[in-house]
């Protein structure tokens, strides 16, 4: 079992732990948290990939890395444009919550 | 001993992602999703990625914290909506059925760290993740660059009509009190010196346009939270400026590639560096502005001249 | 020496670990959020202050140690001001419930 | 000594867990802040120790930033609650 794996299996877990949140949130919040993990476990799972890719000098595979870079990044505007979604229909309807 | 540390750690990650997604009251699971973003730096920080954990760091337990505290404040805890069992029964198959996937991934494993290593000299880079990011996969830099304008315009078009120019709602209603504007005051400073830290060293060492980019945010965040700065205005167009700078400079530097070294996003051999730092300073410019922007939100109110 | 060194990282990590330990025992026993706020700023910082002492022989190069010492000076005015506004925060809120308590009856 | 470090810094790890999960079931968000602001103490405390041990220096810039957005998170939190300064618990009540 090396470090890679445990990470990649803790990149299991938090897919996991997100997919039950899409899929038990009453709220909009809640299903934007969730996907937000399920992302996170995915991009974890594949730092672990480029972890095992090791070579050449460098302690990691640098392809790897840089989209998930770009992807943290993308990941978080994407949250922005659904709160700030949430925030207007909250406004719009003020109940706060849509129906489930 | 680092697997104690890193079974550990990845329990951690795993309970504090738990507590985020069964948390009855919206702003609770916020805070725990917080705390799972530090846990997540943790992770990368020992997966031997200390760029990613730099933008994990600084988005995943900052700027994040600002948008979704304030989407949380007055939002009433919902209870659960569905069949939970049900749902537990496929997260659980979920999670096993990728812990199945990563224990057979091919040995030894396919990387690419070879390439990158070997056509980094050409870049005058140090740091293979940058060299990636700016040289050898730029198409996708410049395509993110482009996605974070498209939510920008997302969140501007939720405007309501007559106010789409105007400034946003303000992140502290009325004047902040003095303990978070001395908070910011302090950090502030600091803060943009680490970012431009970030910036000058991601050349050669950990870090660059991204991580320094959501660091500049997060400081521009702090300083608009305190009143340190005015709100900025949509239809400013200096500010339209610099949210066009880091595209267009890409883009710019892609149409000389083809004059120079007769590639798309190729760089004039020669001058790789200076035009990349160049690049990468009008990136980090343009993504800091485009985080401040689409955390405040919409273009709500309009002030009367 | 460098076992003399290591001895003394050993030392005052361990310290410093304990101070961890002290400050969560606190954050746990003491009665009201004032008192735990109090509590995890004071030993935190020293616990923090201690690993970074301690971890100084180890740091490779001057500049290492320089930004060792610069992170924990951030830790130590930050932790300070945060403690106020999150005291600030506690006393903002426990008014608002007070309030939501008189309309409610 | 890199097992030491590895060794202290799971303690640490281990310590603002077991803090996490108590607080966890306190009654107020103030605590769960509490509790994140004991995360963010022990995250640098981790990244300080582990930076030595995997001969890694830009941990330490991850240090250094994790100390700066653990500050912006409670600052975060105070402004989600809006603008109202509460007075000074022991100042005399303003008359008229």
């Amino acid at each position: 079992m090396s470090d890679a794996m445990l990470y990649a299996l803790a990149g299991a877990m938090l897919a996991g732990c997100g997919t039950y949140g899409l899929l038990t949130a009453g709220g909009a919040l809640g299903r934007i948290l969730g996907f937000n993990i399920l992302g996170g476990g995915v991009f974890l799972i594949f730092g672990a990939v480029a972890r095992r890719g090791a070579g050449a000098g460098l302690a990691a595979d640098p392809v790897p890395q840089a989209l998930v870079i770009t992807g943290i990044v993308v990941a978080f505007c994407a949250t922005a444009l659904a709160v700030a979604l949430l925030l207007r229909l909250k406004a719009a309807d003020g109940a706060g919550e849509e129906e489930p | 001993m680092s697997l104690v540390f890193d079974a550990l750690a990845g329990l951690l990650v795993a309970g504090a992602a738990l507590a985020a997604v069964t948390a009855a009251a919206p702003r609770a699971a916020v805070i725990a999703f917080m705390g799972y973003g530090v846990l997540l730096g943790l992770a990368w920080a020992r997966l031997a990625a200390p760029d990613v954990a730099l933008t994990e760091i600084a988005i995943g337990s900052g700027i994040s914290g600002i948008v979704l505290l304030r989407a949380a404040a007055g939002l009433p805890a919902v209870p659960p909506a569905a069949n939970r069992a049900l749902a537990a029964a496929i997260s659980v198959a979920v999670a096993l059925g990728l812990a199945a996937l990563v224990l057979a991934l091919p040995e030894p494993a396919p990387s690419r760290a070879a390439d990158a290593a070997a056509a980094l000299p050409a870049t005058g880079l140090g740091n293979p993740v940058t060299g990636v990011l700016l040289a050898f996969r730029a198409l996708d830099t410049l395509l993110e660059k482009i996605v974070l304008l498209l939510a920008l315009v997302g969140v501007w078009a939720l405007a309501r009509d007559p106010l789409w120019r105007g400034r946003p709602e303000p992140l502290f209603a009325g004047a902040a009190p003095a303990p978070s504007a001395f908070l910011a005051r302090v950090l502030v400073p600091i803060g943009v010196l680490v970012g431009a830290y970030l910036l000058w060293a991601g050349a050669d060492a950990p870090g660059g346009a991204f991580q320094s980019g959501a660091t500049l945010a997060a400081m521009g965040l702090l300083a608009l939270m305190a009143g340190l700065a005015p709100l900025p205005r949509a239809d400013d167009r200096r500010l339209r400026l610099v949210l066009l700078a880091g595209p267009f400079g890409l883009l710019a530097a892609g149409f000389l590639g083809w004059a120079t070294a007769g590639a798309f996003l190729a760089f004039p051999p020669g001058f790789e560096k200076p035009v990349i730092k160049i690049v990468e300073i009008a990136i980090t410019a343009s993504i800091a502005l485009t985080l401040i922007l689409v955390v405040l939100g919409p273009p709500a109110g309009e002030e009367r001249p | 020496m460098s076992l003399l060194l290591d001895a003394v990282t050993l030392l005052l990590v361990s310290a410093g670990v304990l101070f961890f330990a002290a400050g969560t025992l606190g954050l746990l026993r003491l009665p009201d959020p004032l008192t735990r706020i109090h509590a995890l700023t004071k030993a935190d910082n020293v616990g923090l202050a201690l690993i970074v002492l301690g971890l100084l022989p180890q740091a490779g190069s001057v500049m290492a140690g320089v930004k060792m010492i610069a992170v924990w000076a951030l830790a130590q005015i930050a932790s300070g001001a945060v403690s106020q506004v999150l005291a600030e925060a506690a006393t903002l809120e426990a008014q608002i419930e007070a309030t939501a308590r008189e309309k409610r009856p | 000594m890199a097992d030491l470090l590895f060794a202290a810094g799971a303690l640490v790890l281990l310590i603002c867990g077991a803090g996490l999960a108590a607080l966890w079931r306190g009654e107020g968000d103030i605590d769960r802040m509490l509790a994140f602001q004991l995360l963010g103490s022990g995250a640098i405390a981790v990244l300080l120790l582990i930076a030595p041990a995997m001969s890694e220096p830009a941990l330490l810039d991850a240090a250094l930033l994790t100390a700066l957005l653990a500050a912006l998170a409670a600052c975060a939190y105070r402004a989600a609650l809006g603008g109202r300064t509460p007075p000074a618990p022991d100042a005399p009540e303003r008359q008229p």
